[in-house]
Formats: C-alpha cells, structure tokens, sequence
C-alpha cells in the first residue's frame, strides 16, 4: 500500500496533534494564571488526554482494520496495534496524572511544566507505539527519554530525584548512544530507514555475502541495549532500581508501566517486522538470546527484590521481573506471544499501578515508603490494606486475581514453542516473587502497628482505588479481553 | 431445575461472604447465624445431591457445561459422579461444623474470619464439582488464600511461618501442575481443537495413536501432577509444612485442613493421574523395580514414617497432624494396587479419614479451649472429670486406630487387601503402621484420660453442649459406616470399576 | 577514501567515547564521551548514505538518497537537547551534593 | 426362625449398650443399667437354648452381601453348626450367671452403670464373632471384644497398674491380630472370598483342585495363612510369647475376669483356631501343637509358686488354654472344643469363687470400691509382701493372708472345691477329667498313628503339665480355705457373700459335673471338619498302632499324597481313642496317675506340711527363680527398653521410666527415642533443611545482586557494555 503524503496524514495524526496543542495549552495557561494552589492544569491535561483519546477512536474509524496505513510517507504506521498501545498509554498517563494531583510529595511550584511534560512524553510514546522508520524510531526514543529525565528529577531540593535524574540521563544517552550506533550500522547494510524494507534487503545482502552475520548480530545487540534500556532487561536494567526509588511516585509508576509498554511495544514491531526473516533467523539463534535474557530479567529481578525493605524499590524490581514475564511472549515473536503480552499489559497497567497507587496514598499518611509503615494496615485501614493484598497477589500470579490469567497466557505461549525451561524457570520465578510480595502482606495483616490510629481516606481515593481492584479482579474472567488481545497482530 | 443445583451449592458460599462482608462487624451474632445458614444450604444440597444421585451408572450428573473462556475453549463444566458427590458432601457437612468450633473462639476479626471461611468453603466445593482442568486449578488455588490468612491471621504463636510455609510448598507445586496443565491442553489436538475439558482429555488420552497417549509425555506430565497434589496430600517428603500449619491453625481450620484438603491432592490424583494418565501410572505402579514400586512405596513410607513420628509427639495436636500422614498413606497405598478393593478402599479411607480427623481435631480443641495447652504429660485422668469428652475421644481414638465395627477398619482393610494383591511385601510392612497407631492412641488415651486425676484440672468443665452438636453428626456417620460401609460404597463403586477399567 | 575508512574512525570516536563514559571522574567529560558516541553514529550514517547504494526496488534506478545525512542532522539537533538537559541535571547534581563526580553520587542503591 | 433368634441374641445386649451410650450423650444415666443388662443377657440365654432345638449340623451358611465393590465382593453372614450353638449357649450362660455375680459384687462402685453398659458390649461382641460365618465378621468380633476387655480391664483406671494392663492387653493382642490380618490377606489373595462355609466359602474351594491344586506352594501359602491367623488367636488366647497381658489383666474387676479372662474372650483364639480347622496342614497344625504344649507346661510351672491367688488362676487358664491349642494342634477337634466348655464352666466358678474370697475380705474395708482405690497405697503395706510384676499384690488377694475360710464360707468353698477336682482331672465323675482325658488322647493317638516323635513329646509335656495343674489348684484350695487363718484381723472380717453371688457360683458347679456335657459324646451331632490337606505321612500306613514300629523322626512337612482317603484318615485322626483304643486307656491311666501325684504332693506340702515349700525352694533355688519371675519374659521385653534406657536419658531425661511397661512402651520408647531424634533431624535438618536451605541460597544471591547495585553509574555502564559484548560472544565467536 502506498505510503500517504505528509499534509493528507496529518488527518490521521489529530490525536497526538491534541496532545501538543493541550501541552502548549497548559504551559501558556499556567503562565497567565496566577492560581497556583488549585488543581485545573492537571484537569486541564485530563480534558487534553479525552479529547485525544476520543480522535484515537475516531481517526480508527476512519482505517480499515485489515488494511493499515502507514503515514507521513512511511514514517509512522497507523494500524490496531498502535491504537491499542495508545489507549493504554493514555490510561497510564490518565492514572499518573491523577496520581500527582493527590500525592504530597510534588512540588506545586511547577505544575505548568509538570503536567505539559507528562503530555508530551505521551506524544513521545504515541510515536514509539507507531513510528516505522530508524529516524522515527531514534527521535520518538529521544523525545521520551529527555522529558522523563527531567520529570524523574523533578523534585527540586531533594537530592533522591535529582540523582535519578542524573543517573538515568547518563545510562539513557550512553544506551540510546549505543542504540544509534547500532541503528547506523542497520541503515548501513539496508540503505534505508524503513523497518518494512529492512528485512529483505538485510537479507539479500547476508545472501550475497555483502555483511557477514557478525554485523548484523552487532548491530542487532546494539539497539538491543537501547530498547532493553527502555524496558529494563537484564543486562541492561540496572538504571531502573535507583531511578523508580529516587523519582516521583507518581512518576515510578508512570515509568514501570507506560515506559515500559511503549518499549515493548517499540521492540515488538522494530523485530517483529525488521528482523523477522528465515535468513536472519539462521544468522542468529533469536528465539534463545530473548529467551535467556528473559529469564535472566525475571531473575535478577525476582531475587534482587527479596531483601528490599522499601516498597517502592521493591516494587521496582519486581516490575523488572514483570518485564522478564512479558519477554517471554516476545520469544519467538508469535501471534500467540504477541496477544500473550498484549493481555498481560492490561493485566499489569491496573495491577502495578493500584500498588503505586496504595504506596502513594501510605507516603502520604506516613510519610515513609519503608515496609514498616505498613504494619497494621489491615486495621488501620482495611479497605486499602484489601486491596493492597490483591494487588500484590494478583502481581504473583495466584487465581482469581486476573495477573494469573496473564502469566497463564505467556506460559502458554512459551510451552507452545516447547521452551518447557524457560516456562519453569518462570514458575520458580514467580514462587520465589510470593516471598516478597506475601512480606507485605504480612506487614499489613499479620504484624500490628506502634500507632493505631486509623488512616482516614477520602470518597474519591476509594472510588479511584476500585477503578484499579475491579478489572484486577474481573478481567480474567471475561472472554472479551482474551479475543481482544487475540486480535492485535503485526503483520 | 437439577442443573443449577451444583453451581447453587457451590456458589451459596461466595454469596455468603458478599453478604457477610456487607454485615456491620458489631453484629457478631449476626455474622455467625448467617455464616453458618450460608454453610447449611449447601448442605441441605449436598444430602439432595447424594440422595438423588444415580449409583447405577458412573456418567457424571447433574453436569452443567456453558463456555467461559471461549478463545481458550475453556468452559464452566461442572458435574459429579460418585467420587465427588461423596467428598462434596464431606465438604458441605464439615461446613457448619467448622462453624460452630469458631462460635466462641474467635477473638478478633470475626466478620473477616467468616468470610474468607465461606471463601474457602466456594473453593473446595468448586475443586470436588469441576470438571474442566483449568476450571479445577483455578479452584484449586483459590483455596489457598484464606487459607493462608486464616492460619496467619488467627493461628497460634508461630502463625507466620506456618502460613507462608504452607503457601509456598502448595504454590510450588501448583505451578509444576499449571505448567502440566498447558502442555496437556497444548498436545490435546489442533490449535482450534484444543480443550481443557477433563472427560474429553481422559478418552484422547486413552486413544491409540494420540498425542496425549504417548507414554513418555504422559510420565513427565504425572510426575508434574503428581508434585503438584503430592504436597497437598501430603506425601513424604513434601510433608514438613502439615505439622506446623496443623499446629497453628486454629480448630475448625485444622478440621477443614484434614478434613477436606488433604483430601483434594489424592481426589486430584485419582481425577486426574490415575484417570487421564493410565500409561504414566503404569510406569509408577506396574513396573518392576523401584520405580514400579515407587507409588505403593510412598503409601508404605507415609504409613510407617507418619505413625511412628505420631508416636514421637508430645504436642496433641501434632500427634493427630502425624497420624493423619500415616492415614493417608493408606490411600495412597490403595490407589497403588489399581484393583477395585483397593482404590475403593482408598476412596473410602478418604471419606472416613474425613470424618475422624475432623473428629480428633474438634476434641484437640474442645481441651485445648479449656486448658489452654496441648502437653499431652500435661494432663492424666481427665475419665473421671469429663467421662463423655472421654467417652467421645475413646470412639474418635478407637475410629482412627481402624478398629472394626468403626468407620476407620474399613477404609484400612480395603486398602491393604487391595494393596496385598500386587505388593505382599510392602503391605505386611505397611501393617506395622496400625499397630504403632494403637500404641499412639492408647497411650495418648492412657496419658490425658486414665491414671489419677492431676490436681490442675479438678475443676475442668465438661464438654458443652454446642461442641457436643459437632461431635455427634461425625460420630454417628463413624458408627454407621462402620457397621454399613456399603452406604458410601455403593455411591462410588460403579464409578471406581469405570476407572480400574480405564486403568487397566 | 573509501567507506572503511569512515568506518574506521567511526569506530575509534565511539570507543574513545564508551571509553570516556566509563572512566572519566567527572560528569561534564562523560558529557563529552557520550557527544563523542553521538557523533561516531552521525558520521556512520553520513558515509553510508554516501557509499551505499540503496537497491532498485527501494528507490528508482540511480535515484540519489539523503536519508543518512538528514538523520545525522536530526541526531545533532536531539544531542544538543540532550546535552542541555544534562547540564541542567548537573547543576542541580552540583547543588544537591556539592561535586559532580559521579562516583560519589551513590546514595540509591542496593 | 434361625435368623430371627440369632438377631434377638445379637441385638439384645447391642440395644442394653446403645440405651446406656444415648442417656450418657444426655449427660445422665438409665436408672436401672445392672437389671436391664442382664435381662438382655438372659433373652439371648433363652434363644440360644431354643436353637439347641433347632439346629439341624452343618447347614448353609446364612449370608447377606456386605460390600460389594462391582467385581469383588464381601459378604457378612451367620453359620450355625452344633459347634456355634453350644458356643452361643457357653458364652450367654456364663455371661448372664456373670451378670448376676456383679450385681452383688460391684455395688456401691460409683460407674456401677457403666459395668453393665460394657459387660453388655462385650457380651454382643463375642456373640457376634462366634456367629459369624465370615472372617470379616470374625475379625469384627475379635476386634470389639479387644476393645472391651480394654475398657474393662481399665475400669479402674485410676489405678496406674490398671492403665497400664489395659494399654498391654490391648496392644499385645493387637501384635496378633495383625498377623491374623495378614493371613487373612493371604487368603483372600487366594480365593477372594473370605467367607468360611457356603457354596463358595473358603472351606468349599479348598476342596477344588480348580481354585486349589494342592501342589506345594499352595500347601505353603495356606501352611502360611493357618500358620499367621493362628498368630491372632496366639495374642487373644495368650498363648506364649504373646501371654504377659493376661495376668496383668487381673488388674480388672474379678467378674471380668471370670467373664473375659477366663471362660469366653481367651477361649475365642481356640473357637477361631477350630473354626479355621479344615485349612490347617501338617505343618501349621504342628505349630499349633507346639505352641499350645509349650503355653501349658510353661504357665503351670509359674502358676505354682504364684501367691495371688487371682493370679493363680490367671496362669492356670493360660496353661488350660495350651492343652485346647495342643488338641487343636494334635487334630482332635472335638477334644480342644470339649475342653473349652468345661474349662469355661469350672475356671469361671474359680474366678467367681476368687473374687467371693476377695469381696469377703473386702468388707474389713468401709467401702467396697478399695480394691481399686489407690492403687499404690499397696507399696506401703507390711505384709511382708513379695514383689510381683507390675503391681504389688492386693492384701485381700494374697493367698497368704488366708487360710480356714471354709467355715466361714461354705458356699464358696464348696464350689470352687468342685471347680477344683474338675479342673485337676480327678477321674469319671468331673467333666474336667473327660475332655483333658481326651485331648491327651488325642495326641497320643496322633502319636502312634503317625509314629510322630513331636507327638510322642507333646504328650509328655501335656501330661506333665496336667501334674502340675493338679499341685497347684490344690494348693490354691489348701493355703485359702484349710488350715489356721494366717491373718486374724482380715479373717474375722470376712462372712459368707450374698445370694446373687452364690447362686451363680452353685449353678456353675453344677455345670462342672459331665451329665451336663454329654453332648460331646454324640458323635452324630458334632462332627469334626475334614482337614483335605492332612494325612498321615506316606509310610504310615504300615500299622495304625504299632508299639515296636519305629518312630519316624522325619516328619514330612507338608504330608502331601494322593488325595484319596483323605476322609477317613482325618476322620481317625480326629477320635483318635476310637481308632486307637490303646492310646486311649493309656493317656486315660497316666492322666489319672498324674492327677493323684500332684494332689497327693500339694497334700502333703501345704496341708499335712510334711515338706515346707520353702526348703524345695531353696535346694531347687535356680528352678525356682525361674518360675517366680515367669521364665523372665517381662524381662525380656522390658530388656529392649532397658538397652534403650541410655538413649532415653540423653534424648528426654524429662520422661521417666515409671510408665514404661513391658514391651509396649519398650518399642514406644525406641520410638521416642530413635524417631523423637530422627524427626527432630530428619524432618527439621533434611527436609526442611533442604527448603530452607534452598531458601538461603536465593536471599544470598538476591544479596549478591544487590551488592552489584553499587549505585556508581558507572559500574551499571560496565555492566551494560560487559552484556553487549558477552552477548556477540555467546552468539557469534563461541
């Protein structure tokens, strides 16, 4: 199909049109508005991620599902997979927004710039989620990575932030660095930027001896360090712990789901369509490399978590396991894999996010992010504590909790490709994740607290804690999630 | 009509704990009497069920198949036959018991403690009704969270270790049976093909030619099974978490953990080892050698280990915890001789060991509540304080040592005559367990009730008339069956001869 | 001069690059071994598209593309954002903790 | 009309029981237990002499399925042969006279009620095993009565010398049983039924070369089987090694062990040893034989220098019960049956007699529940008592203490003087005499039919052991009732007991006499069960009775030959006195010669005190010793506990030694010991072990990683590009 003309797809492109519009909007307002003590700039933004999401339905509409088109002449793909990422990036964004306007610990100088920067780093991943191209790729990367250097560093005066932002700037630029390295050495031996061609031409050239296998490993493992970067594998997570710890709460979150899905969703079409060939496949043995860094990943995460005594950096390993989880489906890139992950997205935004969400609410009764602070919670405030407890449990994988259904789904795909090790090693994994997550639970059911006050929460912190319990608990019950996730494809 | 009562029954429960969880927790009175209507409607249901069960055939009944999952082919397929609408009404009759035993002695968080208990109680009835593999697991692993908070939160001093001991031991053999689970649903046909239905499963299974009847898969997928129900059984030596959960948990939960879940690792194991993987049991039951010893070995190991170790206790309730190895080695033993007396007996044990050890753990606590230790040295000549308490606990003793004329001889006697057929040697060995278990029982019997009355306990009160409610329905079901154990029998017979006849 | 060559001081600037990010003491040369790395990539895809003919079936025959030489540009323009926001962190690094080597920035960890 | 009665008889002291356990749930007693018990008692009384009428020998059995498990299935039913009936009778009669005798004997003990509550479960037991047809049903039984001698034994149970002989009681039969259990096994392996009787009983198949062919592995599984149940009646009969537990069960109260101990529950081994008759072989018989031989001589020998006189009679019946196994052994049938009657009859008389003795001392005692009131007051009391195992003896049992009761109490002394000639053998007039006289000729008869040496020992040892019965019933009877009382104060006190007690001990005296048991004699109303796997060795049939042919030393083990004339083979075998009329006068002259010696010899001990007791004592001091600690078989068992005495200590110092008794706890204290430490290792150290080390293991490496987590980027950048290159390494150069 032919690529459509740049000025024809900005038709297509309103939703992250929106997105800019409303972050200008929102830095501009906030200037001439003196009111720096209510909250409107972040419903402001709220307001900007609807009206997006409702262009993301309506540009949909416009596209024959069968038949994705790819804007900007080849630079940017706009097909079910995209859109599906982008609605659950705007959720993300949506819940860390909300996040931010409860949590005490952000500082109220500077929402203007806040919130415009968490608008633009959505566009950033709308274009990772979407982008066809190396430039695409690189830019949409960099656009994403700059502004959560600065929204990880975001606390001013407290040097926690501002040594995460430090660190992650210097891992970011150096992986993106080998990334962009690697992407040259790509463009190199294709001579163009379209993943869509790559492929092919990748292949002849293999065939006629043009490169040898050598380089395209080389260049593969390259922008492997910088996808792998951005979704924290193993070897390439090590950024990860220090920054969830030292960043904004809100921000955590932000980082360990909508970063992390925008990564996968970056690495499964930038392989799934460039790399995705038998030649290339013989080249190298792809489905074992992912599958020992997933295991790796899941792994180190797992056991690094084991002796943590901070929730938040605990529960940042444990998103890096997660992150071995969701590798799992990418091996071997099949369908099966592919809607394995898409499910366990769904699964994981909720999920992951409901913890941060209880976390942030304790930082801001206790002030402490440290295990011992919620000691007691079931009495001090058992709605919480409950659903802490099927946060976590559902973060394990135990049934009826709907993290069960989507671990279930990888390790099928996984044991449909006969990988029996890897699935086991998952398992292992995830008895040995109990032992951490069940510490919390602990803490909160079965030691008691030095002060029992209670915890006094308001209507709306319930109703928004019941946004994340509901799906944890029922998704894995309704059929329509599992057909849904069937439908996403890459062609 | 018939259809839905199955999924009423199992589904009551879970009603209940919506509806208890709505209750104000200063209402405790009222919390109980609805926990425990919430618990006798499955009851009433249950006894329908197993009146109105037809014993003359072994299809399953009152079966209920709608789809669930469709793009998995998954389906809420529930159904009995005569294995499980003997254990559904164990369950369901343990229920209000278990209920009453935490009538008084729940100090904190009773309107939490009911409802994770009729949770538990949706659980089990699930897993004993399910019919569909992943239906079954799902059930299987639902039992596992209020029971670790039931252990955790209300047990003895020890509490934590216990609970997450028990958690971790079960969940790690959960996730080998989850992996076997997938590779079975994997290999059960094409991708479009593929169920989790567990009657379909059982006949490709059986089929010549099949993916699934290819000895091989089948052994590694026993074995994943197998782990994954030997922990809850408990076989030696995924046994060490038993004693401690038993320990800790409070009465009706060791009940309940006797009682019925013990139960779910060797109903699993008949349900699905022995039924889906005939070829896989061969390797462990009919070969020559160790390995084709292997399964009866463990029954033998778990007979003589768990008695002897009984014999070892000074801690009450520990003791029973050991027996209750020792008994279930007997099943164990039974289902190893893949012959009608033996699994019969096996499935019989099941029930039996049910009853009695709900029994001996109700009396645990009955004393426990009054004397507020278990130290068996710590008391003597309670038979002249409270005669009926002994006169109860001598019954209970008697049952669980197999005396015959009591429920517990049968289930023993089946087993070993099933046994003896095809391991002589191993059953005669295996018979040095009932006499261990007579000298642990009389000898407890002779430390706590007979001698001198110790000066401590002259003013010990008798047993009360609510503990005598959940006695005697127990008791009377040891009695009976044991005069007329074809009352359970005939209720599974035809089904276990359409299990031998798959076997072999 | 042919493509290796490019090639081959390419390949030198990114080493002296990873070098100087992995021993330099002070945050601002890590600054520089990372424009080094960044540069290395520039002329990377500057040469290839100068070298590399690109097959028929991607471009016309004889067709002549800038797609190299515009992504280097691109790439200019995100390290020059990339090292203002470096600096910025930097200064606030400076601020919070009195030094800008990095190895005494190590309170998160374990 | 059969089944009905047998149900009445079953269901009557069942329904006693169960009105008793009912009222007991409702915290409260019936009012009248002891007359309510006993009424059901005398109903089954009735109906089991009406079935005397009924009963035509060897009918079918009459079965009902039980279980049945699709393919297999097991059957519960009743056989009612001549054997049965008169067992029924046995049992109901001294049961009821039993009853009657505790209505005087117990009263005033505060579980007054439950005595009767048990009697009566006992009582359905023992009817119940001795009807059924099956070896389910018989094991039921067996099992039950275990139970109830357990509880009665018990009923003092404050008393830690009661405590402990009941635990030993049940325990030690229960070793067994288990035996019995396997030896069921075995032959349900074989014929899988385990009915007896009936068209396909075990007794049927037996005979068909189909489901039998009696080549030689058959002949040593079903030599295995016999040789394994017999194992079950070893412990209920307490035949040695397995008799310790029944003198200590004289710890009861006196009526039990007249019911229990003496006249039915022992005697069931005997009942089951007949019953399994027709598939004892040579080989299982000869056990049997021995093993019975071995008991008499052995408890006759102890039984003489015992000074408790319920003791006594313990052993007495010990030894008794060695001369029916011996019949049985020996292949006379009816011998070992007839016997059982008798001694049923006269050892219940002595024990009742016993226990008027012992209740007539009572009444020094203000109240009558002393006998069993503290139990260890008796350490500290100077009658200059000697150390009997387990417990002290009771003064009011010590033979010593007594002495000229005759004239206070002629009603006991009269009795239990009958039980006494009956039981010695003294000739014709006393049953006693009869069925010992034809157990000895029984064997002897085997003997010389079979020219086997073993017989020809068995013999001497069963005549031997008759001696000595003699000497030491006589003995009994001369130290309690002749002579100056030895002591005063107790025998002032002591008085004629109440009618309920006597009229039972009159009936049962009555019973001692033949008139009564001529039954026996009818050979067409009871005939003996073909053994189909016993015959005389090849060779035997040079002679049937040949005093100079040579003895075969050979015994051939299995005496397998052609299956014909086995009938009248075992048919001789059986009345061997008919087939042999000299073996019969022969054992009838010695028994008789025998009998007077040792009534002459305990004579002129303890009555015209010629020689002193003591003085043999001490020239046979070794002999002597010997007996008075019971051939050390306590010792023995305890032996094992003692070897393990050091363990204990280091292992449990807190437990002490004083409620470890014989054997039992011998092996509960190896247990505790050896398991106490191997749980404590195995499933702490290993097992948990393991996990926990596992667990370890991953917190380390989770620390590890941890460690690798320094927090100086730099090293992440090292790690990050260590990845990239191990990586191309991996994939590409290795």
């Amino acid at each position: 199909m032919e690529p459509i003309k740049n000025i024809e797809s900005l038709a297509y492109f309103t939703p992250e049109i929106l997105l800019v519009v409303f972050a200008a909007a929102v830095i501009i307002l906030d200037l001439l508005v003196k009111d720096q003590e209510s909250d409107w700039v972040a419903y402001l933004s709220l307001i900007g991620l609807g009206c997006s999401l409702i262009a993301i339905f309506i540009t949909n509409s416009l596209v024959n599902t069968n038949e994705p088109i790819s804007l900007f002449l080849g630079m940017i793909r706009l097909d079910e997979f995209a859109v599906f990422f982008k609605i659950l990036l705007l959720l993300a964004t949506a819940a860390t927004i909300l996040f931010s306007i409860r949590s005490e610990e952000l500082d109220v100088r500077l929402k203007g710039e806040y919130y415009a920067l968490l608008l633009a780093i959505t566009f950033g991943m709308f274009l990772m989620a979407s982008s066809t191209n190396l430039l695409m790729i690189f830019i949409s990367l960099e656009t994403v990575s700059l502004t959560s250097y600065i929204l990880a560093g975001f606390l001013t005066h407290s040097p926690r932030s501002s040594e995460a932002a430090f660190k992650y700037i210097t891992y970011g630029a150096v992986a993106s660095g080998t990334m962009l390295f690697g992407l040259s050495l790509i463009f190199g031996m294709a001579g163009t930027g379209d993943i869509t061609q790559i492929s092919s031409q990748i292949a002849s050239v293999l065939a006629s001896g043009g490169v040898s296998a050598l380089g395209v490993l080389i260049a593969i493992t390259f922008i492997l360090a910088g996808i792998g970067y951005k979704i924290a594998s193993a070897p390439f997570h090590m950024w990860s712990p220090d920054v969830y710890e030292g960043a904004p709460i809100p921000i955590t979150a932000f980082l360990s789901v909508a970063s992390k899905a925008a990564g996968f969703a970056l690495f499964l079409r930038f392989f799934r369509t460039g790399f995705d060939t038998p030649e290339i496949l013989q080249s190298i043995d792809w489905g074992l490399l992912l599958a020992i860094v997933s295991a790796l990943t899941m792994t180190v995460g797992n056991l690094a978590a084991l002796p943590q005594r901070n929730v938040k950096r605990l529960l940042a390993y444990s998103s890096i396991a997660h992150g071995g989880y969701l590798l799992m489906g990418a091996v071997l890139l099949t369908s099966e894999g592919l809607s394995a992950i898409v499910f366990y997205l769904i699964v994981y935004l909720f999920m992951n996010l409901g913890a941060f969400y209880v976390v942030v609410l304790i930082a801001n009764e206790s002030g402490s992010e440290m295990i011992e602070s919620y000691r007691g919670l079931s009495s001090r405030a058992p709605l919480v504590a409950g659903a802490m407890a099927i946060f976590l449990f559902s973060l394990t994988g135990i049934p009826p909790f709907a993290g069960f259904f989507g671990k279930w789904l990888l390790f099928n795909a996984v044991i449909s490709k006969g990988l029996y090790w890897l699935a086991f090693i998952g398992l292992l994994n995830s008895v040995v994740s109990l032992y951490y997550y069940a510490r919390i639970i602990k803490a909160m059911y079965l030691e008691s607290a030095e002060d029992t006050d209670t915890f006094s929460f308001t209507k709306s912190t319930f109703a928004l804690l019941s946004v994340f319990v509901v799906p944890t608990i029922f998704i894995g019950f309704l059929n329509i999630f599992y057909s849904l996730s069937a439908k996403i494809t890459l062609q | 009509m018939d259809q839905i009562l199955l999924s009423l029954m199992i589904f009551i429960p879970l009603l209940g704990m919506i509806v208890v969880l709505l209750l104000p927790r200063e209402q405790e009175e009222l919390i109980k009497r609805a926990t425990l209507a919430f618990t006798l409607i499955p009851l009433i249901l249950a006894v329908y069920l197993f009146i109105n069960y037809n014993t003359s055939t072994a299809n399953t009944q009152y079966f209920v198949s709608v789809p669930w999952i469709d793009t998995f082919h998954i389906n809420y397929h529930v159904g009995i036959d005569g294995l499980s609408v003997t254990l559904l009404l164990l369950t369901a009759l343990l229920g209000p018991i278990c209920v009453l035993a935490s009538w008084r002695n729940i100090e904190k968080g009773l309107k939490a403690y009911m409802a994770l208990f009729l949770l538990l109680e949706t659980g089990m009835l699930g897993f004993f009704a399910a019919l569909d593999l992943f239906l079954f697991f799902v059930f299987f692993e639902l039992t596992l969270l209020p029971m670790y908070f039931l252990i955790g939160v209300w047990g003895g001093p020890r509490r934590e270790y216990a609970a997450i001991k028990f958690f971790l031991y079960t969940l790690f053999g959960s996730v080998l049976m989850l992996v076997a689970i997938i590779a079975v649903y994997l290999n059960s046909g094409a991708p479009d093909a593929r169920t989790f239905d567990i009657p379909t499963l059982i006949t490709l299974a059986s089929t010549p030619g099949h993916a699934l009847a290819d000895p091989g898969f089948q052994m590694w997928v026993f074995l994943g099974f197998f782990i994954g129900f030997a922990v809850k059984v408990p076989i030696f030596p995924f046994h060490t978490w038993l004693p401690d959960a038993h320990v800790e948990a409070p009465t009706a939960i060791s009940v309940i953990l006797a009682g019925v879940l013990l139960k779910m690792g060797t109903y699993g194991f008949v349900r699905i080892n022995m039924a889906m993987f005939p070829e896989g049991l061969d390797i462990f039951t009919n070969g020559d050698g160790i390995l084709g010893h292997s399964l009866a070995l463990l029954g033998f190991i778990n007979i003589v280990y768990g008695s002897f170790c009984a014999l070892a206790q000074t801690d009450f309730k520990k003791l029973v915890a050991y027996s209750s190895i020792g008994h279930m080695g007997f099943v164990i033993l039974g289902l190893a001789a893949r012959n009608p007396e033996g699994i019969n007996g096996a499935v019989l044990q099941m029930f039996n060991h049910g009853v009695i050890s709900a029994m001996l753990f109700l009396l645990v606590g009955v004393l426990y509540d009054r004397a507020h230790h278990r130290e068996i040295n710590g008391f003597g000549g309670l038979g002249s304080r409270m005669p009926i308490y002994t006169g109860i606990t001598t019954l209970a003793f008697m049952a669980s040592l197999g005396l015959p004329g009591l429920s517990g001889f049968w289930g023993e006697a089946l087993s070993l005559l099933g046994a003896f057929q095809e391991f002589e040697i191993l059953t005669i060995l295996s018979t040095i367990g009932i006499v261990v278990g007579a000298a642990y029982f009389l000898w407890t019997l002779q430390r706590v009730f007979l001698g001198a009355l110790n000066p401590k306990y002259e003013e010990l009160p008798e047993i009360n008339r609510r503990e005598i409610v959940t006695l005697v329905p127990l008791g009377i079901l040891t009695i009976v069956l044991g005069m007329f154990p074809s009352i359970a029998i005939n209720m599974f017979y035809v089904s276990v001869s359409n299990l031998v006849g798959i076997i072999n | 001069m042919s493509l290796q060559h490019y090639l081959v001081i390419s390949s030198i600037l990114f080493t002296l690059g990873i070098f100087a990010v992995l021993t330099r003491k002070n945050a601002i040369s890590i600054l520089m071994g990372i424009e080094l790395i960044l540069n290395s990539c520039n002329l990377n895809f500057v040469a290839f598209s100068r070298f590399v003919k690109p097959s028929e079936n991607i471009v016309g025959a004889g067709a002549y593309v800038l797609d190299g030489q515009i992504i280097a540009i691109f790439g200019i323009v995100l390290a020059a954002a990339e090292a203002a926001v470096f600096l910025a962190i930097i200064l606030a690094i400076y601020r919070e903790f009195g030094s800008i080597r990095p190895d005494e920035v190590d309170t998160l960890k374990g | 009309m059969v089944v009905p009665l047998i149900s009445i008889i079953l269901l009557a002291p069942l329904a006693a029981f169960a009105i008793f356990a009912l009222f007991g749930l409702a915290k409260r007693s019936f009012p009248r237990q002891d007359i309510l018990s006993t009424a059901a008692m005398l109903v089954a009384l009735g109906c089991s002499l009406y079935l005397l009428t009924e009963v035509v020998p060897k009918p079918d059995p009459y079965t009902v399925e039980w279980i049945s498990l699709g393919s297999v299935t097991f059957s519960m039913g009743f056989y009612l042969d001549s054997v049965t009936v008169i067992m029924l009778i046995v049992v109901t009669l001294v049961s009821s006279l039993v009853h009657i005798f505790s209505i005087g004997y117990m009263h005033g003990d505060p579980r007054y009620p439950r005595f009767f509550a048990f009697l009566s479960l006992f009582s359905f037991s023992m009817l119940f095993l001795v009807v059924s047809d099956n070896l389910l049903g018989i094991y039921i039984g067996w099992e039950l009565v275990g139970l109830c001698s357990y509880l009665l034994i018990g009923f003092w149970f404050e008393k830690d010398s009661a405590a402990n002989a009941c635990k030993k009681a049940f325990l030690t039969t229960r070793v067994g049983d288990v035996g019995m259990f396997i030896g069921m096994m075995m032959l349900f392996k074989k014929f899988e039924t385990l009915s007896l009787h009936g068209t396909n009983g075990i007794f049927t198949l037996i005979a068909d070369p189909a489901k039998f062919t009696g080549d030689t592995s058959d002949i040593v599984w079903l030599s295995g089987a016999g040789v394994l149940i017999f194992c079950g009646a070893v412990g209920k009969s307490a035949q040695v090694p397995l008799h310790t537990w029944l003198p200590d069960a004289m710890e009861g109260p006196t009526p039990v062990s007249a019911l229990i101990h003496a006249a039915t529950m022992v005697a069931a081994g005997v009942y089951l040893t007949a019953r399994m008759f027709p598939i004892l072989t040579p080989s299982s018989s000869l056990v049997i034989a021995y093993v019975g031989g071995i008991t008499a001589i052995v408890a006759a020998t102890i039984a003489i220098v015992r000074f408790d006189i319920k003791r006594v009679l313990a052993y007495s019946t010990v030894s008794q019960l060695g001369f029916m196994m011996l019949a049985l052994g020996a292949g006379s049938y009816v011998a070992g049956l007839f016997h059982l009657t008798t001694h049923a009859f006269f050892k219940a008389l002595l024990f009742l007699g016993s226990g008027s003795v012992i209740h007539a001392f009572h009444a020094m005692h203000a109240h009558h529940d002393e006998e069993h009131a503290e139990g260890n007051q008796h350490e500290h009391d100077d009658h200059g008592l000697v150390h009997e195992h387990g417990s002290e003896i009771p003064p009011d049992q010590d033979m010593r203490n007594m002495g000229g009761l005759r004239r206070k109490m002629p009603w006991t002394f009269g009795t239990m003087l009958i039980a006494t000639l009956s039981i010695s053998g003294v000739p014709f007039i006393f049953s006693g005499f009869w069925s010992k006289d034809k157990i000895l000729a029984g064997v002897l008869g085997r003997a010389m039919e079979w020219n086997s040496v073993h017989h020809y020992i068995l013999f001497a040892v069963a005549l031997v052991a008759a001696g000595i019965t003699a000497f030491y019933m006589f003995r009994l009877i001369f130290m309690t009732f002749f002579g100056e009382p030895r002591n005063q104060e107790m025998h002032n006190m002591a008085h004629e007991s109440p009618w309920v007690m006597t009229v039972p001990l009159v009936i049962l005296a009555i019973l001692s006499f033949p008139v009564v048991n001529t039954i026996w004699f009818n050979k067409d109303y009871i005939k003996p069960p073909d053994q189909h796997h016993v015959q005389a060795p090849q060779h035997a049939d040079i002679s049937p009775n040949n005093k100079t042919g040579k003895v075969d030393f050979g015994f051939s083990i299995f005496g397998i030959s052609e299956a014909h004339a086995a009938e009248d083979e075992s048919e001789n075998a059986d009345d061997a006195h008919h087939g042999h009329g000299p073996a019969h006068t022969i054992a009838m002259v010695l028994s008789i010669i025998v009998a007077g010696l040792g009534i002459l010899l305990s004579w002129l001990f303890y009555h015209k005190r010629r020689f002193s007791a003591e003085s043999v004592a001490t020239t046979f001091r070794p002999v002597y010793t010997l007996f008075w600690n019971k051939y050390y078989f306590d010792e023995f068992y305890n032996g094992v506990l003692v070897a393990l005495t050091v363990w204990k200590s280091r292992l449990f110092a807190k437990f002490d030694l004083s409620i470890i008794d014989g054997i039992v706890n011998g092996v509960a204290t190896v247990t505790r010991a050896v398991f106490a430490a191997f749980i404590g290792f195995f499933d702490n150290r290993v097992i948990d072990g393991i996990v926990n080390r596992v667990a370890k293991v991953i917190w380390s490496v989770g620390g590890r990683i941890r460690r690798i987590q320094t927090g100086a980027i730099q090293t992440y950048l090292f790690v990050v590009l260590g990845g990239i290159v191990l990586i191309i390494l991996i994939f590409r150069v290795l």
